[in-house]
């Protein structure tokens, strides 16, 4: 299961990786939420999977699964929200001002 | 705090309180007046150390700065430094006083001058006394920035600014080098002090460093005293004001790097690299200097050229008297040679004295007629008697004539230049010939371009009214330093002796203390019989006096020189290509563009990250310990593999996004097969408030256009994207074979005692990584004001950057 | 255990927060904002006293000793950005009081600043590879935050790029952390040293010390500066200059601390290639900045030749090489901040920042003048100012450890760098005065304050070196053997 | 935003919100045992609240509830990091979580954490926040 899901991850990367260097604002973000699953899947992968049962006690079985990338995996998808909101909205606002979502046209260097 | 620290930084605390004296007294006093007690007292002080150095004894104090570090103001007083001192001290009164005269109180910022001045001069004073290499450093680059604040003293001329930009840049340069020389010594050494490295001399030629160390200390040295190449530097220098140029310019900074040289000699001394860059570099300036004087129509630039030839003149005293280190004590050679340096001393106090004289005295022609072309001028002679006398006894010193102290000096170089033509070692015997040859040649332009500066600016007939201005004799003001210089010209010729006990010897056992007790030094006379020496200076004579008589005969040889090959167009040409070249470069790969910059990234971390697995195969694969797949596993994988795809070719906007939306469902599965319930259900509701903000923020963006881009563009997209992903998957791969440790993480599984809570996920994140909670609520609370102010706030910025390009 | 070290964090945090309650109260937010970072200071120079007398100050945050939970970790090298962090951030304040303008203040100015530093102090202070983590993310959402603050249209545009190069650092971040954890199974400094100390550092953990390296670089802008100079030109003066002090040195910490604790075994290679690094990046920046004729490109150009030299430091890996990089950070916090706050003023009287369209500025700013020609002399690590001793140290370090060529280009980049910002003063203070006080743009009320502070201590750690050594001996020697860290952290029961 | 004036879908969204409401609580209170917790009580009840803002025009809402959820947000940041200043205060380390059991009226024995505070603050930070986000976009029209 890690072999196929480390091969999953690696397949998102170069989904979100191949967006992100296209040069459409929304083709970029979507990249970057992708990559950011992919992210999210490594880390539980790197936790080592279904050794066990969820980590509630209470619940029948001796062992649980590894809990602690799970919590820290709850931290990096709320803060990877928090980042992915912002970043929308400003590219949002970026797009209303400068009147377009192409970012070869956002260089900004021809003015020096 | 010893006296001499304080005389030592004396002006410095003065300079504090100059700005304030010149608010208070301008126009009344001039601030010269208050300035000029500084040198005088430093004089005085340094004055009353002759007796104990003359015989012999030396001076030693310590301040500390950094003992922790071993880099303090340990001050260190020998003949060497002392004579350095009172030259400094001295011609600096004299310079202070001549300023007063020279810069109006009406119309210039004496307090910024005197300020520049005194910084200097305090700085000066501190590289010639420190005995702690780094501390001498320090002194040393101020010494250099007080240069380049006193040569763009007239600010407001394109000529200063670009004078001191140069001055600076070269002395600068020298000066890192000369760093980095130092850092090598005290690695050698394991000192910073060079009377305790002069213990360490065996120890140091024998080093790997010795070499690069010499080296690089000696482009120090080179660059301060103007040393070919690196010359270019001084005429244009010569921008600042003339008491400037009689000071730093002529009499003390460019000594510096002679001072550094003597000062090391003992170190480095003795060998074949240091003899022959030392004298080498040396005599090829002394050479272009008096050649390149001659052409000059400029007094000043004269002046400028022919200093640049006159510390070729010492330089290369210096280096062959470093020759006597090799014979060291006990034999017939050890003396004869070190007579080189110790004419390079007296010469070097002759040139102070009879070059700061000329300098002021073209100071005074040029404040007199406002000019200072030789072209413009001539025929000055009845108008400006005393000027006349001074320049004539200063030139008449600087070629060599009786009787001036000049005709020394010259006479022990020629001395020490044949005595060098019959070394036997540093493969003297092949080429020693041509030491003498060039320094007569070399004498014989310095002849000519004395006769030049003397009879084309007082002779002839005079050119009045082509100046604007009445002209006349100079006030005695300004003739009072002059006329003080060209009484020591004098002076030292009629008792040379005098100086020699009291000055000179105390100086020449300071280069050379380890042969001090071996070596007589001659008694200097004017006369010694019809002897090489006397017919060279001869020679001098008749062939300089034909040369300068035909001199518009012979003149034009000069243009056959291409003007584009001066060092000065190298210099410039050099400047403006390192500029122009820079832009291309950075143009070249900043471009603003971030898909470039990605690119960069992602391939350096292709390289580098899969280099490293290569290099330390760090690649193994082990599956053994791989959990079963399920049916499931295999269907959401699948799902997720195509939901991806799809975002990858969507057309329109809205199946993007819903794609990524069932994507992210997709992954909350996987967190509940991977019995991660809190993780499946926030990922559930995040990935619900995610795509609402995608269809809310991007209701307006324009339909998704086509990538219509080039296959190339597509391809490096496609190569870095998948190379990337292969890495992601080889080293997740790799780790996941390698798991060495047990998690702590069963450390949680007890949370119910620990903590009371059954649900360990939430134990940690409450409570045993509260911390990171705390913090990542902050970071979702910023996020939120963020958007806010996104919204909000629309300032209008800065014109030019409103528009996208 | 002791509870002063989490003050750095939450101190900037509350305040912050209390300005978000009491929005429209500009002069509480001042007042407030002025009052933490003093607290902070004051916290950060007790423990120092602390550390220096009974050694490096550990706190595990509720009760839970290290590895299980998360320990917070005040040694000497910490506590001497936080220090400096402080100082500069104080002076920055001052200086927005009088030119940020009311619009942005009302938009939560001062409480963003707050949390950035909060995010800074942070990461100096956490001992726990996840929770430096969340402090970037803190420190970079704030700066997101702040580099957009205003949105206008050079700040948008930059902050996109600005955004999306972070987001992928920090994707980065997390796959290196995760690499780690499968590798080690523990998130703790002090315990993955430990652990690693046992199986030794080749194989596949050689390749998660590039990762690490490769993430704290981007943030650093070692080599991978790409982002630096367009973002740093974007936002007002004062957010540039405290980013240009700030957050490549919190990179550059985070590259020190994990090449000196964690992965330290194998310095003929990882340490080796920062050195190469490093001199790529000076060499690149002095070539920036010589290039243009702008003073926002000239000052952010130095920026990256400050992050390389003091990288060169490090990757001596030698104890004087430690102590040189030491006092460059210091001194590169301070003058950093000193110079794009000089350089933002001249733009804000002259309104351009293209140095041929100034001249003569001296006439009509004397002090302003002479303050930047000061910092100038600093900046190029000229004596007696305050770079000197850490370019000399710096030097000596790549020498002792036979990186000869690495110590040369630092002097000969130092040398472009004196070209360059010589350049700046020549053409923009003097020449022919031609403008008046009437036709300027703004005034320097206010604006001379903190400039001044800077410049005094710039000068004073020049030639006071001598009353700071001490600290940085500690913090050299606590960088040098890591075990001191470790004990502190895990008790004796390490290994 | 456009308001749409179906009364239909407005009584359905009352109800569906009410119910939204309960289970973020519930979600809420479960998170010390069971999946749940401060998060994701928070969002789902911000959720709620967001529903609330699209069916019913903005400015009604916010007669009707008048707080400005930035300053929530502050209140919840605060609130937290004061559950680990209280640890300090008794001089354990900051973040000290600590937890009893209590025989209270009605609940019988209950199990009383202050974590459960720190997830109070969690929730209010995170309910604040979301509502911000969305509010502010939903001005822009």
């Amino acid at each position: 299961m890690e072999t196929m899901m480390s091969i999953l991850v690696g397949v998102l990367f170069a989904i979100g990786i191949y967006l992100i260097l296209t040069k459409t604002l929304l083709r970029i973000i979507l990249g970057t939420s992708i990559l950011g699953h992919g992210v999210n899947l490594l880390i539980i992968t790197m936790g080592g999977l279904k050794k066990g049962g969820p980590p509630l006690l209470g619940i029948k079985g001796l062992s649980y699964a590894d809990s602690l990338p799970q919590a820290l995996l709850l931290t990096a998808i709320v803060i990877n929200f928090a980042t992915t909101a912002l970043f929308l909205v400003l590219s949002y606002r970026a797009y209303k001002v400068l009147g377009t979502d192409n970012t070869e046209q956002l260089r900004g260097n021809e003015n020096e | 705090m010893s006296w001499l620290h304080i005389a030592i930084l004396f002006p410095f605390l003065f300079a504090v309180f100059v700005p304030l004296l010149y608010k208070s007294f301008t126009p009344r006093i001039h601030t010269g007046w208050f300035v000029v007690s500084v040198p005088l007292f430093i004089f005085i002080y340094l004055f009353t150390f002759i007796p104990k150095i003359s015989k012999g004894h030396t001076l030693y104090a310590v301040v500390e700065w950094l003992p922790s570090y071993d880099i303090n103001f340990a001050a260190y007083v020998d003949g060497l430094s002392l004579l350095l001192g009172l030259l400094i001290a001295g011609i600096g009164t004299l310079v202070v006083i001549y300023s007063i005269y020279y810069l109006s109180k009406h119309r210039e910022a004496l307090n910024n001058f005197y300020v520049y001045l005194l910084l200097f001069m305090g700085a000066m004073l501190g590289v010639v006394f420190s005995d702690n290499i780094y501390v001498l450093y320090v002194f040393w680059e101020i010494t250099s920035v007080s240069s380049f604040l006193l040569i763009s003293y007239w600010y407001t001329r394109e000529r200063s600014r670009y004078g001191a930009q140069k001055s600076m840049l070269i002395t600068v340069f020298g000066g890192l080098s000369m760093l980095a020389g130092f850092i090598m010594l005290s690695m050698i050494t394991d000192t910073n002090s060079i009377r305790e490295m002069f213990e360490m001399v065996d120890i140091i030629q024998l080093h790997e460093l010795f070499i690069p160390a010499m080296v690089l200390i000696l482009l120090g040295a080179f660059t301060k005293s103007a040393q070919f190449p690196f010359s270019i530097w001084l005429p244009d220098a010569m921008e600042a004001p003339t008491p400037i140029s009689a000071y730093l310019h002529s009499a003390t900074m460019v000594k510096a790097g002679i001072y550094l040289v003597a000062r090391l000699t003992p170190i480095f001394g003795g060998t074949y690299e240091w003899f022959w860059l030392v004298s080498g570099i040396g005599i090829i300036t002394l050479l272009y200097g008096s050649l390149n004087a001659v052409k000059q129509a400029d007094l000043k630039a004269l002046l400028a050229y022919s200093t640049i030839s006159q510390l070729g003149l010492i330089m290369s005293l210096l280096g062959l008297g470093s020759a006597a280190l090799y014979y060291g004590n006990s034999t017939a050679e050890t003396s004869l040679y070190a007579a080189a340096i110790f004419a390079g001393i007296f010469h070097l106090i002759n040139h102070s004295t009879f070059k700061g004289c000329l300098f002021m005295v073209v100071g005074i022609i040029d404040h007199e007629t406002g000019t200072r072309d030789i072209r413009r001028l001539g025929g000055l002679m009845h108008i400006m008697p005393v000027s006349f006398t001074l320049t004539l006894i200063g030139s008449f010193s600087m070629a060599g004539l009786p009787p001036f102290n000049g005709f020394l000096s010259k006479e022990m170089f020629f001395t020490a230049a044949a005595n060098a033509a019959s070394m036997n070692i540093f493969s003297m015997e092949k080429i020693g010939l041509a030491i003498p040859i060039i320094a007569w040649i070399a004498s014989v332009f310095t002849f000519v371009y004395c006769m030049i500066l003397v009879f084309k600016t007082f002779k002839g007939k005079n050119k009045l009214e082509k100046l604007d201005k009445h002209v006349h004799e100079g006030s005695i003001g300004l003739l009072v330093s002059p006329l003080i210089l060209g009484a020591l010209v004098i002076i030292f010729f009629f008792l040379p002796n005098t100086v020699a006990e009291y000055l000179l010897k105390p100086a020449f056992t300071a280069v050379l203390p380890t042969l001090a007790d071996t070596i007589e030094v001659k008694h200097i006379s004017a006369w010694h019989g019809f002897n090489l020496e006397l017919f060279m200076t001869l020679g001098v004579i008749i062939l300089g006096s034909i040369l300068y008589v035909y001199l518009k005969k012979w003149y034009r040889v000069y243009r056959l020189y291409p003007q584009a090959m001066t060092l000065n167009n190298l210099y410039n040409f050099g400047l403006e290509y390192t500029q122009n070249i820079s832009r291309k470069i950075t143009d070249y790969y900043m471009t603003g563009s971030i898909r470039h910059y990605l690119v960069y990234i992602f391939a350096f971390i292709i390289l580098v990250v899969g280099g490293s697995l290569w290099l330390f195969d760090g690649f193994k694969i082990d599956t053994s310990a791989d959990s079963p797949i399920s049916i499931y596993d295999i269907g959401i994988v699948t799902a997720v593999f195509f939901s991806a795809a799809t975002v990858l070719f969507a057309r329109n906007r809205m199946a993007a996004i819903t794609a990524v939306g069932a994507l992210g469902f997709l992954v909350s599965f996987f967190f509940v097969l991977f019995r991660a319930p809190d993780l499946a259900l926030t990922q559930l509701v995040v990935e619900t408030v995610t795509t609402a903000l995608f269809l809310l923020c991007f209701y307006h963006l324009p339909a998704l256009k086509e990538e219509t881009r080039r296959l190339p563009f597509k391809l490096t997209n496609a190569v870095i994207a998948i190379g990337i992903g292969a890495l992601v998957t080889i080293v997740a791969l790799s780790a996941n074979g390698n798991r060495m440790f047990a998690s702590i993480s069963t450390f949680y599984e007890n949370s119910y005692k620990l903590a009371g809570a059954k649900n360990i996920v939430n134990a940690i994140l409450v409570d045993f990584r509260g911390i990171d909670t705390m913090l990542e609520i902050l970071v979702l609370s910023i996020a939120g004001l963020g958007v806010y102010t996104l919204i909000k706030l629309k300032l209008v910025g800065r014109g030019k950057d409103e528009k996208a390009e | 255990m002791n509870n002063l070290i989490i003050l750095p964090i939450i101190i900037p945090i509350l305040a912050g927060m209390v300005m978000v309650i009491f929005r429209k109260n500009i002069m509480m937010h001042r007042i407030f904002s002025l009052a933490a970072i003093l607290a902070v200071g004051a916290a950060s120079f007790i423990l120092m006293g602390q550390i220096k007398t009974k050694g490096v100050q550990t706190l595990q945050l509720g009760g839970w000793e290290a590895p299980f939970g998360v320990s917070m970790v005040a040694d000497m090298f910490a506590m001497l950005l936080i220090m400096t962090t402080s100082i500069v951030a104080f002076c920055c304040l001052l200086y927005a009081f009088y030119s940020i303008g009311k619009e942005r203040e009302l938009h939560y100015f001062y409480p963003l600043f707050l949390f950035l530093i909060t995010g800074v102090n942070g990461s100096f202070l956490t001992g726990d590879i996840f929770n430096l983590f969340v402090c970037f993310e803190l420190m970079l959402v704030s700066s997101y935050v702040l580099i957009s603050l205003g949105g206008t249209g050079i700040q948008l545009r930059e902050s996109i790029k600005y955004i999306l190069i972070n987001v992928i650092s920090s994707f980065l971040f997390l796959v290196a952390i995760a690499y780690l954890y499968a590798m080690t199974g523990t998130l703790n400094f002090a315990h993955l040293s430990a652990r690693i100390a046992t199986v030794g550092q080749d194989g596949l953990m050689m390749t998660i010390a590039i990762l690490f390296l490769i993430v704290f670089s981007l943030k650093a802008g070692l080599f991978l500066f790409y982002w630096l100079p367009g973002s740093y030109s974007a936002p007002p003066t004062v957010i540039s200059a405290i980013f240009a002090a700030l957050l490549t040195k919190v990179g550059i910490y985070a590259i020190i601390r994990v090449f000196t604790l964690v992965f330290y075994h194998n310095p003929e290679n990882t340490h080796f290639f920062i050195g190469l690094l490093s001199a790529i990046t000076m060499i690149l920046g002095a070539i920036g900045a010589v290039a243009y004729n702008d003073i926002q490109k000239i000052m952010t150009y130095n920026v990256v030749v400050g992050v390389g030299l003091i990288l060169a430091g490090v990757a001596s890996f030698t104890a004087v090489g430690m102590t040189g990089a030491l006092y460059y950070l210091m001194h590169d916090m301070i003058i950093k901040a000193l110079i794009f706050l000089l350089g933002g003023t001249i733009i804000h009287l002259t309104g351009t920042s293209k140095i041929s369209e100034i001249s003569g500025l001296i006439r009509l700013h004397p002090s302003l003048g002479w303050m930047f020609f000061i910092a100038a002399l600093s900046l190029s690590g000229i004596p007696p100012l305050s770079g000197f001793i850490g370019k000399l140290f710096i030097t000596e370090g790549t020498f002792s450890s036979g990186y000869f060529w690495l110590g040369g280009i630092g002097l000969i980049t130092s040398l472009m760098v004196l070209f360059s910002i010589m350049k700046v003063f020549m053409n923009i203070f003097w020449g022919y005065t031609d403008l008046t006080l009437e036709e300027e743009k703004g005034t320097t009320k206010g604006l001379l304050l903190p400039i001044g502070i800077l410049v005094f201590l710039t000068i004073a750690l020049g030639l006071g070196t001598e009353s700071i050594h001490e600290f940085i001996d500690l913090a050299v020697e606590g960088l040098m053997n890591p075990n001191i860290y470790i004990e502190a952290v895990l008790g004796n029961h390490s290994k | 935003m456009k308001k749409p004036n179906d009364l239909l879908i407005r009584s359905v969204t009352k109800v569906a919100v009410v119910i939204i409401f309960t289970f973020a609580i519930n979600l809420f209170i479960s998170g010390h045992h069971y999946p749940g917790g401060g998060f994701i009580g928070g969002l789902t009840f911000a959720s709620a609240l967001i529903l609330l803002f699209l069916t019913f025009d903005m400015e009604s809402v916010r007669k009707n509830i008048p707080v400005d959820f930035k300053v929530l947000t502050a209140v919840g940041v605060i609130i937290a990091v004061l559950t680990g200043v209280g640890g300090m205060i008794l001089d354990y380390p900051f973040l000290t979580q600590t937890f009893g059991y209590f025989n209270l009226p009605i609940f019988g024995k209950t199990e009383l954490a202050t974590a459960v505070i720190f997830d109070i603050g969690v929730a209010l930070a995170v309910i604040g926040t979301a509502v911000t986000i969305i509010m502010s976009i939903g001005d822009d029209r």
